[in-house]
């Protein structure tokens, strides 16, 4: 299956659900609505067609305008790869688990959200992963987080 | 009489112990010798990386992510640049995939030899870690003639490489691809059929592969567990479908499997090295990229196979100089997290979790970032 | 002169001294009380630098096993390079935890220290070369060499850490299985000698060159002087059997939370042992200090530093064990074997079928 | 026959270790022996002076300042009356330093460059930061031959006091081109 008839079979099949992303790249990137993403990633898994049983990368994004949670699967028997995103306002950001359906999803969530505050919901194991057990000095990779200096470059 | 009773106690194996490549730290739960239940602590090395990278221009991002993984740092150059090119459509010159090609996969052995070395001192024996950094050493030599640096090279660029090879590499590279095919054998004999290496290593941390997969392990932990799944020939990247290589691949999935499986990919990468020195054809090294390097806006995930499993880079772009958002994601990380997994109630003893922690080739700046 | 070097024997210069302690005219308790103390001293002074040359020399080992140097800075190739390490240990700040177990804590590596060196009471070094020919020498060794595990046991015990605790109980278990296909190895050969002592040991195997020596004596003696060998790493903590302190496992085991002296006495000890059961497989394997042209004492340093040797190729070739296979190693396949071998050297010895 | 075959892969085994025994070692004495580094060796950075005048070449146009991803390179060099920068400082920090090479490709006038020197530790962290004079001196037996085409100051002399004010503005670097053999 080339990226054209995967585009194409995920627009037919799934209800809507996952809308085309025009970002200009190589690349499909689709949207999901945050509701959906249990059901619709079980779906991709389940698949026939397609078997995306890898979960290759997870994580959050703030454009500065909004976050994102963007999800990079591929399938190891098909050898597809897709990606899709969801997006989720400022005010209370939270997201399903998708641990039920890729184990792997356990670490990226606990990661996404000490660095982005985006809540995952059902999460079996919700600790801190990178920061100390003690931080409490907001999100980091939040782009209006105030950083120590070392992090920015020096204004020139 | 007191009543006698037994209980599980635990204990901490690191941040600072000597067998957890780094700093990670597993909390062990034991019943006597016995492992009932590790967890990975991590952190310990995170040095906000990606944050790091987002205040940084395309070309500055390069030399930090060295420091992603710095036993493979090419791969984390080339990870990298591949995205930016993707995202700023830059069309790479022949030479340059080519040179590229080369780095990457000497790049590969040398991390492999890494990986026998310490395995080997996981166990117990200590000497044939001084036999892989031996062979290591040549390779070292010919990336600090090439680009200056032994460890952090930043020398797969955006656009292309760096710097042209000097004219002594490819007679260099070819000597050392002969070195080290000669001293596999010795390695072989120090261990492979070794009866106190065979029953460290049989049977112990068996991976199934369904479960793998649904914990995102992947490169030659997955390949070991009977999965096929190379990157290099099923997404390939740059012009790895032009070689002619073999992807190794064993059935059991245990520590022995894992250890067989990246010793063949020295193997194969040696082939894959001197096929590129064949073909290696004239022309420029570097497309012509501005300095001010600007991709337009998108946003972009690449992956390429690293010695340690699947590296990716997410990129996002919103047209400025500075990319957006950089995700890495490493094979570390996955693995560390998936070995829980296979040590949970299985009766292992704490040399067990040190072999497996090594076969498994963990290292920590890959989870940590 | 050359003449004289050859046979000199270092026993000559014990006799002469004694002889002029005994000409001074005090009263004998004084004389043999003045002559052990100056013994044991000499004993002492003699195997710490023995113990010191033997790290340096593994360190040499290992470096050219590995294709490195070793140790080159002080003096020629680095001779001094243990002593030096030796005097910076001893000067270090005693380092030690609140929580430990004070009086077990003191007095592990003092014990152990202690029953390294007992062993070389009844160890002969040459011809007449021994403090104490005692009539159970080879019984009397095994007895007080056992007391290192007690010591293990209690450093392990009184640090008051868990890795420790894990490598003094390790080294407990390891300790006691292996002594017995050790002791068994060992039965095979006090069957031919027909002897505890260890002087007679070595004067059963003179003559014949070489092949009265009892690792030459088919098929049993090879078989004996394997397990033999194997069940003396494990005695000396030696890779691939040195779980106790399992680096990469343990951290160090037992002596992870000593520092400074203590922490040199073990070392020391650890040493000293791996010189005692080389001594043993000499006197009881190959001929102890019974050879040809050279003083005898050098025979016995020679043949010793050779078994030290094949230990050190142990140590740096080998992967470790891992603690439930060294236990089946040891009561699955050594002790079986040594005890079928010392049932058909006993039958041998009575039937009269060897040479 | 298990027992003895693994007996045989043993002393196997210790037949390769015992093999490498004799052989000599790889290593050299660090101190009296030093390993003949690559001519492309990035260690030191220094900053390069004409071999004639014995002026540095820096021309304070601060491309290497705003090339470098850790900002170690700290350059103080206000305008003059006649808009022209001056040098007063150049520090470099080589406690931050990562050696990523990216300041010597940047320049244009050859006047930073990587050498193959390393031995540069010290006891106290502060005596990492080297002022102008030191970089000047430690890069006086540097040659200028470098391995990307660039033009020598001499060359490049009648440009870079025109350029030198607007590159601060408006670095308009090119690529690297490919390099000639270094030999």
């Amino acid at each position: 299956m080339t990226q054209q008839e995967l585009t194409a079979y995920i627009l037919a099949n799934y209800d809507g659900k996952l809308t085309l992303l025009d970002t200009g790249r190589a690349e499909p990137m689709f949207e999901l609505k945050p509701d959906d993403l249990l059901e619709v990633t079980r779906r991709l898994r389940d698949d026939p067609q397609l078997k995306f049983d890898f979960l290759c990368n997870m994580g959050g994004v703030d454009t500065g305008q909004r976050l994102e949670v963007v999800y990079s699967i591929a399938s190891t028997t098909k050898h597809l790869r897709m990606d899709f995103k969801v997006v989720l306002g400022y005010e209370n950001p939270s997201i399903e688990t998708i641990t039920e359906i890729w184990p792997a999803a356990n670490w990226y969530e606990r990661e996404m959200y000490e660095l982005y505050g985006i809540e995952v919901k059902n999460h079996p194991d919700m600790r801190p992963l990178l920061l100390p057990e003690d931080w409490n000095q907001g999100f980091p990779m939040r782009k209006n987080w105030d950083a120590p200096d070392f992090i920015r470059m020096p204004e020139l | 009489m007191p009543e006698l009773r037994t209980e599980e106690y635990q204990i901490n194996m690191g941040p600072h112990h000597p067998s957890t490549h780094g700093v990670c730290r597993l909390l062990l739960t034991m019943d006597g010798e016995k492992v009932v239940d590790a967890v990975p602590y991590v952190g310990y090395l995170h040095r906000s990386i990606e944050k790091i990278c987002e205040n940084r221009t395309y070309a500055m991002c390069i030399p930090i992510l060295d420091r992603f993984e710095y036993v493979t740092a090419m791969s984390c150059n080339y990870v990298f640049s591949l995205a930016a090119e993707k995202l700023g459509q830059v069309e790479v010159p022949e030479r340059a995939e080519y040179l590229r090609v080369i780095m990457l996969e000497l790049n590969r052995i040398a991390s492999h030899l890494i990986f026998f070395g310490t395995t080997a001192m996981d166990l117990g024996a200590l000497t044939p870690f001084l036999y892989g950094l031996r062979e290591r050493e040549l390779i070292m030599d010919l990336f600090e003639m090439t680009c200056g640096q032994r460890l952090t090279y930043n020398y797969i660029r955006v656009g292309g490489v760096s710097r042209d090879i000097p004219p002594e590499f490819v007679p260099k590279c070819r000597e050392a691809i002969k070195i080290i095919a000669s001293k596999l054998p010795d390695y072989e004999g120090i261990l492979n059929e070794n009866p106190i290496w065979l029953a460290r290593m049989k049977g112990i941390g068996h991976t199934d592969p369904q479960q793998a997969i649904a914990w995102g392990v992947s490169g030659p932990v997955l390949r070991a567990s009977g999965v096929k799944y190379d990157l290099r020939r099923d997404d390939p990247y740059s012009i790895y479908p032009k070689f002619d290589f073999d992807v190794a691949v064993c059935w059991n999935g245990d520590n022995y499997d894992r250890y067989l499986v990246r010793i063949e990919e020295i193997r194969q990468s040696l082939k894959i090295v001197s096929q590129a020195l064949d073909g290696l054809p004239d022309g420029d090294i570097r497309a012509k990229v501005k300095a001010k390097f600007k991709p337009p806006a998108g946003e972009v995930y690449v992956r390429i196979e690293n010695s340690r499993g699947e590296m990716g880079v997410y990129l996002v772009s919103d047209g400025s100089e500075k990319p957006l958002r950089v995700k890495t994601r490493g094979g570390s990380y996955n693995q560390l997290q998936f070995l829980p997994e296979i040590v949970r109630g299985r009766g292992y003893l704490i040399a067990d979790i040190v072999a497996i922690f090594a076969t498994f080739d963990v290292i920590m700046p890959e989870v940590d970032r | 002169m050359l003449l004289a070097l050859v046979s000199f024997e270092l026993i000559d210069i014990f006799r002469w001294a004694y002889q002029l302690l005994a000409d001074t005219g005090l009263p004998p308790v004084w004389v043999m009380l003045i002559s052990y103390a100056v013994l044991g001293a000499v004993m002492f002074g003699v195997l710490a630098l023995l113990a010191l040359f033997l790290v340096w020399w593994e360190r040499k080992i290992a470096g050219h096993i590995q294709q490195r140097f070793g140790p080159m800075r002080n003096g020629w190739h680095g001779w001094y390079q243990t002593i030096a390490d030796a005097i910076k240990l001893l000067q270090k700040e005693d380092v030690t935890i609140d929580a430990r177990d004070k009086f077990v804590f003191f007095w592990a590596p003092v014990i152990c220290f202690v029953a390294a060196f007992l062993a070389y009471i009844c160890i002969p070094f040459g011809k007449g070369l021994i403090v104490a020919d005692l009539n159970i020498g080879i019984l009397y060794i095994m007895a007080v060499t056992t007391f290192t595990v007690i010591a293990l046991l209690m450093a392990g015990w009184g640090s008051n850490n868990k890795y420790a605790l894990l490598g003094g109980m390790r080294s407990a278990a390891q300790v006691v299985s292996y002594e017995v296909p050790m002791v068994a190895s060992i039965l095979t050969v006090i069957i031919f000698a027909g002897s505890l002592s260890m002087v007679d040991i070595v004067k059963a195997q003179q003559g014949h060159a070489i092949f009265n020596w009892f690792v030459f004596r088919l098929p049993f003696g090879p078989i004996a002087f394997l397990t033999y060998i194997i069940a003396a790493t494990a005695e000396a903590n030696r890779v691939p059997f040195d779980i106790p302190e399992a680096e990469q496992e343990l951290v160090a085991g037992f002596n992870v939370e000593y520092s400074g002296m203590k922490f040199a006495m073990f070392f020391l000890a650890e040493f000293v042992n791996m010189f005692t059961v080389s001594a043993i497989a000499v006197t009881l394997f190959f001929g102890g200090w019974s050879g040809p042209w050279l003083p005898s004492w050098v025979w016995f340093l020679l043949k010793t530093l050779g078994v030290v040797l094949l230990l050190m190729m142990f140590r740096w070739t080998y992967p470790r064990l891992r603690v439930d296979q060294l236990m089946e190693f040891a009561w699955k396949f050594l002790v079986p074997v040594t005890f079928a071998n010392l049932i058909l050297a006993a039958l041998m010895k009575h039937l009269g079928w060897y040479w | 026959m298990g027992v003895l075959k693994d007996i045989k892969n043993l002393i196997m085994g210790m037949g390769i270790t015992g093999k490498h025994l004799g052989k000599h070692a790889i290593t050299i004495q660090y101190p009296e022996e030093k390993w003949p580094m690559p001519e492309r060796s990035r260690g030191i950075v220094v900053l390069l002076s004409d071999k004639e005048t014995g002026e540095l070449n820096c021309t304070s146009c601060l491309l290497c300042m705003q090339a470098c991803p850790t900002a170690a390179i700290r350059i103080d060099a206000p305008r003059g009356e006649d808009k022209k920068r001056r040098l007063i400082s150049f520090d470099i920090d080589f406690g931050l330093c990562c050696f990523c090479g990216l300041c010597e490709e940047a320049c244009n006038f050859c006047a930073i460059r990587m050498t193959p020197k390393y031995e540069f530790s010290t006891v106290n962290k502060n005596d990492l930061t080297w002022d102008m004079k030191k970089l000047q001196e430690v890069g006086r037996d540097v040659d200028y031959v470098d391995t990307r085409k660039k033009k020598t100051p001499k060359e490049a002399a009648p440009k870079t006091e025109a350029k030198a004010a607007e590159s601060a503005e408006a670095p308009s670097l090119e690529t690297p081109k490919q390099e000639e053999s270094n030999g």
